[in-house]
């Protein structure tokens, strides 16, 4: 943002604080409450991945929301709205990169949760004891915590 | 930048400054030290606590060549080897060389640079020094309480297995808790490059200092966050077996990389553009020009930092990563390498026509320029997927960062600190022996690193406690240079010991420089300036400050 | 070796694997002239045209088999290519280095400051900041496109491919082949056929680099990775004075450069571990990551295929021996880590049962059962280590081994020579369950018939798992 | 660093994360009658530093839980079948009504920032006071959601043993410990956020009762305002991620 040439205190001075009437932040929850209530009513209808996607697109509305109003950026400094559009794309990238990568790596069994080898259907080594079982519920008594033992060769060898 | 008139306004803030004396003898005793908010005296404190943490990696670098000197058992065993490399990796990464040049040179002269008091917040400033002597003490204690042996980049399973001993977490928390520091200095530079410039400081009138520092905090601010973040999953999933990073539950260790380069990938230009943003100021100074396409030079810092998030994954191309993944971080690879060509280019133009003086600060930017171009074009082998898969996790990559690290930030930090040494303590120091030190510094570096890339090409691997006979020619020589910057870095100490104790004192002005940094008095007041600065012409701009004329002997 | 069947299980999976988005890389097909090829048709045949540069890249790179000073030697096929884009990127640098470098040294000798100089004022030329921002992003898309080309090449196995399964282990190798043959620290390759190794580590990361091959690819837990490579010729073998190879046992030092791999003293390529793993705790030399060091022996088609007939042979110097199941035996006790944690003195040492005696004893089973040392039990806790440990011994973890019949039998011949009074003891029982398995024969000659029935069997239901 | 044991459901966060809060908004210099420190020139030049400060710090804490996002993310597309299960062993209506509470606390703690600036100072504590009533609410209900997962063992990693799954599922796959993994994690650390942002309000209600804030000075209302409609902008997208997989 370019400065006039004699531009006072080099930060440009805010105009007099914007205070918000009261009817704008009731309403801007009332918003709020009814797109909650919308995203939970549509978790129940199985519409596959779309599911997903109207999840977070209705969270981005209500997370819009907030941001603009109720955290002022609607009349704030547009930097500070840059900031934080800049802070969700390095996360964005973050994601997309990562997802570059685990998308495309060798065959992964979805349910079972681990890497087998197509030609031998064998489990790669240091898989966990038990990867690929379906795990049932013990009916044990209170939260026992019996750890499936991991399996034997897949500590090191050598105690150090 | 003309002598300010005491216009009427600001007469309330002068009074203010009833202190005489500058910063050093405004106020004394211990007290006034530690719970200073002068952005100087924290700049002191950290200058300090760095070049002590600069002091203890160099003694395990030391170690970690004389172990190399010879094939097999020297003088350690391999587990201790192991930790020896760990706490040099560490203690020269997160202690020494991401605070060293944007908290201590930065946090002096980023405020007067800026015709500012002080930073935006002086409190958050001390809070950030001491989160650092409070992370910087956890590390001590991981050191103590047990064996750290992962590396310095922690990875999993080997860091989470349950036989690495709790050292791992300490050194976990102490990491985590020094990412701190690292943001709140970050937030703090922002803060007050974007709202305490002088008046008339426009944006294409910052002094290029001040860009690289701009540049780093974004960076610092935007990716530390994820260090912790992996830093506390890793802490999880050794304390209570989270099974995040674990490939017996599911995890995948692979992803723990991605989190850890995220960051580390962008800290590396946490690193050399502070080292670039000083080299700025120096050639300026000492050729009498102002640097060549400033505004392309200011957009390459902010280019390097912006594209800094999208490569990391050029760290992991043998890693089991997708060949589609390694692909797009390949290509995207070699766009950050030309934001640094375009400075060297830059900087090179600017000695065109000038009136070049070789004083010792000079010497360092022109060896940042010959050493920095080496470790850039020597990424280039890095960054080619068919060659990398040769060359990755060899000691040519060991070459690469250290010809970057140490040729680049450390030299661009010696020669900031042999550049401004007068104006923060008021004294000069003696010409002569820092070109001894440099001459010790400059061939001892590279004959211990330009080996290095002949021995990663021929095939030997990194974080090797003992090599085949075939190697041992290349070790040698690379251990002799070791021991030689070793001396050099001696010299360079008892040079700047000597000058506080009897050296001359200095002029207002040393380095006749039109830097806005020397306008003030020498060592700078408290408050910096007397009167409010208005600032009405560019950072170097030796046409309109005739009168200061070449840089004066020494 | 209890392989999942993988008849049963494999179906359900594969059609996941077709849900799962797609399978690795997408297939490129190469053109044949790869980078080198194509350097040496220019510079043939227009040397003006690319000029000093390519015959340079050429000269130093292509080749030059033998390796050059920076280069180790180049005994793969992709060896060249890389070696040549090596060259060519440091030819570039050095232009570049000295372009910039010398003209720094130019301006500073020439404008170095005199009395009363003044320095001009700086210019500026949006047409220089233009070049020198894209000129090197030509350079540099050339660079990514090589790479690229030769990273597709090298990472994309043949179809045809010999597989053969590689576990790294904290600070060893161990290789598998398609016979089901498993060998710690020596994998022999036959020349002039693409051989795709497939990797997983069993604890941390390790990392498969092979310098003269020019491949490296990390180790990881859990997953599959792999790369290939096809060795240009064999590794000479020493030849002793009659003219036939010198015999050696396991570690035998056979000079420099040669190395003892399955008996006979030949030239290998090394193995390095290139990602950090580790090091055991007080011990110096070439232990933990610095000495996870493995070997490949380039043999001929045929000797490979003599070894996928009958597995690995017994050491000839056993051969005289007067229990030559005992001596392999004995040799393989030592080669394969076994020393570390069993002892054979006697001594009750911590880690792990001592084997002196061992044999025909009642031992107490941690779960109070108890068992008799006999022949399957032996084998038992070699493949599946977990499955009956000894009471006492509960806190040990042993990783389980995966030996080839005839090598099982060896080392369990060897175990029962340690416990002489036991082995006539219990000859009766030895005889019966001789019957099942024919223990260490007498004269182990590749035309036994009995064992290779079984070496045969187990190829056989090998063959089928990777059809 | 205390291990999440069965009595302190929610693992405690070293107290480097609260203190730092403290610092981070701007402080004012020396006693409250002169709210404008020595080193700005004007009291719009201090609020404008510290809203940007106070910025880059929320872009920092977005980066923070971008990582989780990203864990998830790579996760769920691994395992989907194990997520949505995950997904079904949790209560939809506890994490709804959070969901509600939280919002509600946003609408409170921007209603104290407008009433201080109008200069009514003591409707803005009650605001505040209604806003720790909710943050309360919400981590009560947050230890009756962990407390029963640690009952019937929905525990990450190589703890997950459950003891008995909700009528109409019979069996989880192996990969559903991940999700719990995630799943601590995530309301962890943000339950933490949450915890930091109450002891900050507190400390807020007893600089507002000293009479600190003034329709001209009230920069650490806004920040903590600040602060925590990013607590609340965190949950609104952790709830459908982590509760509403069908």
């Amino acid at each position: 943002m370019e400065h006039t040439e004699h531009q006072d205190h080099g930060g440009e001075d805010s105009h007099a604080p914007h205070i918000a009437g009261m009817s704008m932040y009731l309403g801007v929850f009332g918003i709020l409450i009814v797109l909650t209530l919308l995203t939970v009513a549509i978790s129940y209808v199985h519409l596959g991945s779309l599911n997903l996607g109207i999840a977070i697109v209705i969270a981005t509305m209500k997370a819009a929301l907030v941001v603009l109003f109720f955290m002022h950026l609607w009349w704030d400094d547009k930097f500070n709205s840059l900031i934080l559009v800049g802070a969700v794309l390095f996360g964005g990238v973050f994601l997309v990169y990562t997802l570059n990568d685990t998308a495309f790596r060798t065959a992964v069994d979805p349910e079972k949760g681990a890497r087998y080898s197509p030609a031998t259907g064998q489990w790669a080594a240091g898989s966990g004891e038990g990867v690929g079982e379906m795990v049932r519920a013990s009916g044990g008594g209170h939260g026992s915590h019996h750890e499936p033992a991991a399996s034997g060769d897949n500590e090191g060898s050598e105690q150090h | 930048m003309t002598a300010p008139a005491a216009t009427a306004d600001h007469a309330a803030h002068s009074s203010h400054d009833d202190h005489h004396g500058n910063y050093l003898t405004a106020t004394s005793g211990l007290k006034s030290w530690l719970l200073t908010v002068d952005h100087k005296r924290i700049g002191l404190m950290y200058l300090v606590a760095v070049l002590l943490a600069f002091l203890a990696g160099g003694v395990f670098a030391l170690l970690i060549r004389t172990e190399l000197l010879f094939p097999g058992e020297t003088m350690m065993q391999a587990h201790t080897y192991n930790q020896v490399f760990t706490l040099h990796g560490i203690i020269m990464v997160f202690l020494f060389i991401i605070p060293s040049i944007p908290a201590a040179l930065g946090n002096f002269f980023l405020p007067i640079m800026l015709g500012a008091k002080d930073v935006a917040f002086p409190k958050l400033n001390l809070a950030s020094f001491y989160i650092y002597l409070l992370g910087a003490i956890l590390a001590l204690a991981g050191i103590v309480v047990g064996s750290v042996d992962t590396g310095w980049t922690f990875y999993t399973p080997y860091s989470s297995s349950p036989a690495r001993s709790a050292s791992v977490l300490w050194l976990a928390m102490s990491v985590f808790i020094m990412g701190f520091s690292s943001i709140l200095t970050g937030v703090n530079f922002i803060a007050t490059v974007h709202k305490m410039r002088a008046p008339g400081l426009t944006w294409n009138r910052l002094p290029l200092f001040v860009w690289g520092m701009y540049a780093t905090a974004v960076i610092q601010v935007l990716a530390t966050p994820v260090l912790a973040i992996t830093v506390l999953l890793l802490f999880m999933e050794k304390l209570v077996g989270l099974g995040i990073f674990d490939p017996r539950m599911g995890g995948d260790p692979v992803l723990f990389q991605h989190f850890f380069w995220f960051y580390s990938h962008p800290a590396v230009y946490i690193m050399i553009l502070p080292g670039m943003a000083v080299v700025n100021e120096i050639i300026a100074t000492f050729s009498r020009r102002k640097i060549f396409g400033y505004m392309f030079v200011a957009m390459s810092s902010v280019a390097l930092a912006l594209l800094g998030f999208l490569v990391w994954g050029h760290h992991m191309f043998t890693s089991g990563m997708s060949e589609f993944g390694t692909t797009v971080f390949s290509a995207l690879t070699f766009l950050v390498a030309i934001p640094s060509g375009v400075k060297l280019f830059n900087w090179v133009a600017t000695l065109y026509r000038g009136q070049i003086s070789l004083a010792s600060p000079m010497l360092y930017a022109l060896a940042f320029i010959a050493l920095f171009s080496i470790g850039g074009l020597t990424g280039l082998f890095l960054g080619t997927l068919s060659v990398d898969i040769h060359l990755h996790d060899t000691y040519f990559v060991v070459a690469h960062f250290h010809y970057v690290m140490v040729g680049g930030t450390v030299i661009g930090f010696l020669g900031g600190l042999h550049y401004w040494w007068p104006k923060m303590t008021g004294k000069l120091y003696s010409e002569s022996l820092a070109r001894v030190s440099f001459v010790l510094v400059f061939v001892g570096f590279n004959l211990a690193f330009m080996p290095q890339f002949v021995l990663g090409s021929r095939g030997m691997p990194r974080r090797y406690y003992d090599y085949l006979e075939q190697f041992h020619g290349l070790h040698a020589a690379s251990t002799v240079g070791a021991y030689i910057l070793g001396v050099g870095f001696v010299i360079m100490a008892y040079m700047f010991v000597q000058s506080l104790t009897k050296g001359k004192k200095s002029p207002a002005n040393p380095w006749a420089s039109a830097g806005f940094e020397w306008m003030t008095a020498t060592p700078p007041s408290l408050h910096n300036f007397d009167e409010d600065p208005i600032i009405d012409r560019g950072p170097y701009d030796y046409d309109k400050t005739p009168e200061l004329g070449n840089v004066p002997k020494y | 070796m209890t392989l999942a069947n993988p008849q049963d299980t494999a179906p359900d999976r594969r059609d996941s694997t077709q849900r799962n988005k797609s399978q690795g890389v997408p297939q490129v097909d190469l053109r044949s002239d790869t980078p080198c090829a194509q350097a040496r048709v220019i510079s043939a045949r227009n040397i003006l045209v690319w000029g000093v540069l390519a015959l340079g890249a050429w000269l130093a790179g292509c080749g030059r088999p033998e390796g050059t000073i920076q280069m180790p030697e180049q005994a793969s096929t992709v060896a060249a290519d890389v070696d040549w884009l090596y060259y060519f990127i440091f030819w570039v640098s050095v232009v570049s280095f000295v372009g910039i470098v010398g003209t720094m040294v130019v301006f500073v000798i020439k404008y170095r400051q005199r009395e009363g100089g003044r320095a001009e004022p700086t210019g500026h030329s949006n047409f220089l900041e233009i070049f020198w921002t894209f000129s090197p992003l030509i350079v540099l898309a050339m660079l990514f496109h090589w790479g690229f080309q030769g990273y597709v090449k090298g990472s994309v196995a043949p179809p045809d491919a010999l597989e053969i399964r590689v576990r790294g282990m904290q600070w060893q190798w161990e290789f598998e082949y398609p016979n089901g043959a498993v060998d710690i620290g020596n994998l022999r390759v036959p020349a002039n056929t693409p051989v795709k190794l497939v990797m997983s580590s069993q604890d941390v990361l390790h990392s498969f680099f092979v310098p003269t091959f020019r491949v490296k690819r990390d180790v990881v837990p859990g997953m599959y990775t792999s790369i290939w490579f096809n060795a240009l010729e064999e590794n000479q073998k020493q030849m002793g004075a009659d003219g036939k190879a010198v015999a050696c046992n396991a570690d035998d030092d056979c000079g420099p450069g040669f190395g003892c791999i399955a008996n006979q003293c030949t030239q290998f390529h090394q193995v390095f571990c290139a990602e950090y793993c580790g090091a055991p705790l007080d011990k110096g030399g070439n232990v933990g990551h610095s000495g996870m060091l493995a070997r490949v022996a380039v043999v001929s088609q045929q000797e490979y295929d003599t070894f996928m007939q009958e597995g690995p042979a017994m050491p000839p110097s056993c051969e005289a021996d007067e229990n030559p199941a005992a001596c392999w035996g004995r040799q393989l006790y030592e080669t394969s880590g076994c020393p570390t944690c069993h002892g054979v003195d006697g001594v009750a040492q911590a880690p792990a049962p001592n084997f002196k005696g061992l044999y025909g004893r009642q031992e107490k089973i941690a779960d109070g059962s108890s068992v008799m040392v006999d022949e399957n039990y032996v084998r038992e806790s070699i493949l599946m280590p977990q499955a009956k440990i000894v009471d006492g011994y509960t806190g040990v973890i042993m990783p389980a081994y995966r030996f080839s019949d005839r090598q099982l039998g060896a080392i369990i011949g060897y175990i029962r020579s340690l416990a002489p009074e036991a082995g006539t003891a219990q000859d009766g029982a030895q005889q019966e369950n001789s019957a099942v398995e024919e223990p260490a024969p007498e004269k182990s000659t590749p035309e036994d018939s009995e064992t290779d029935d079984l070496a045969m069997e187990d190829n056989a239901n090998k063959d089928e798992v990777n059809p | 660093m205390s291990a999440t044991s069965d009595s302190s459901p929610i693992p405690q966060h070293n107290s480097s994360q609260h203190d730092r809060h403290q610092h981070d908004k701007h402080q004012h210099q020396g006693s409250s009658r002169n709210p404008l420190a020595h080193h700005f020139h004007s009291m719009a030049q201090q609020l404008d530093a510290a809203k940007i400060g106070m910025w880059f710090f929320l872009a920092q804490e977005i980066l923070f839980f971008s990582g989780l996002f990203v864990a998830y993310g790579i996760y769920r597309s691994w395992y989907p079948e194990a997520f949505s299960a995950g997904s079904h062993l949790l209560d939809r209506t506890m994490g709804a009504a959070n969901t509600v509470v939280l919002l509600f606390s946003s609408l409170t703690v921007a209603l104290s920032i407008r009433s201080i600036q109008l200069g009514k100072r003591s409707q803005a504590t009650t605001y505040l006071v209604i806003t720790i009533l909710c943050a309360c609410f919400f981590m009560v209900v947050k230890y009756m959601e962990y407390s029963h997962k640690f009952h019937v063992g929905y525990l990450p990693g190589i703890h997950f043993s459950p003891t008995e799954f909700p009528e109409g599922i019979e069996a989880v796959p192996y990969a559903t410990r991940s999700f719990f993994g995630i799943y601590f994690m995530m309301t962890g650390v943000h339950g933490l956020h949450v915890l930091v942002g109450i002891g900050l309000m507190v400390w807020l209600i007893i600089k507002n009762n000293r009479g600190d804030f003034t329709p001209e000075y009230y920069t650490p209302v806004e920040m903590v305002g600040l602060y925590w409609h990013l607590v609340d902008l965190i949950w609104i997208y952790l709830f459908p991620l982590l509760y509403l997989i069908d």
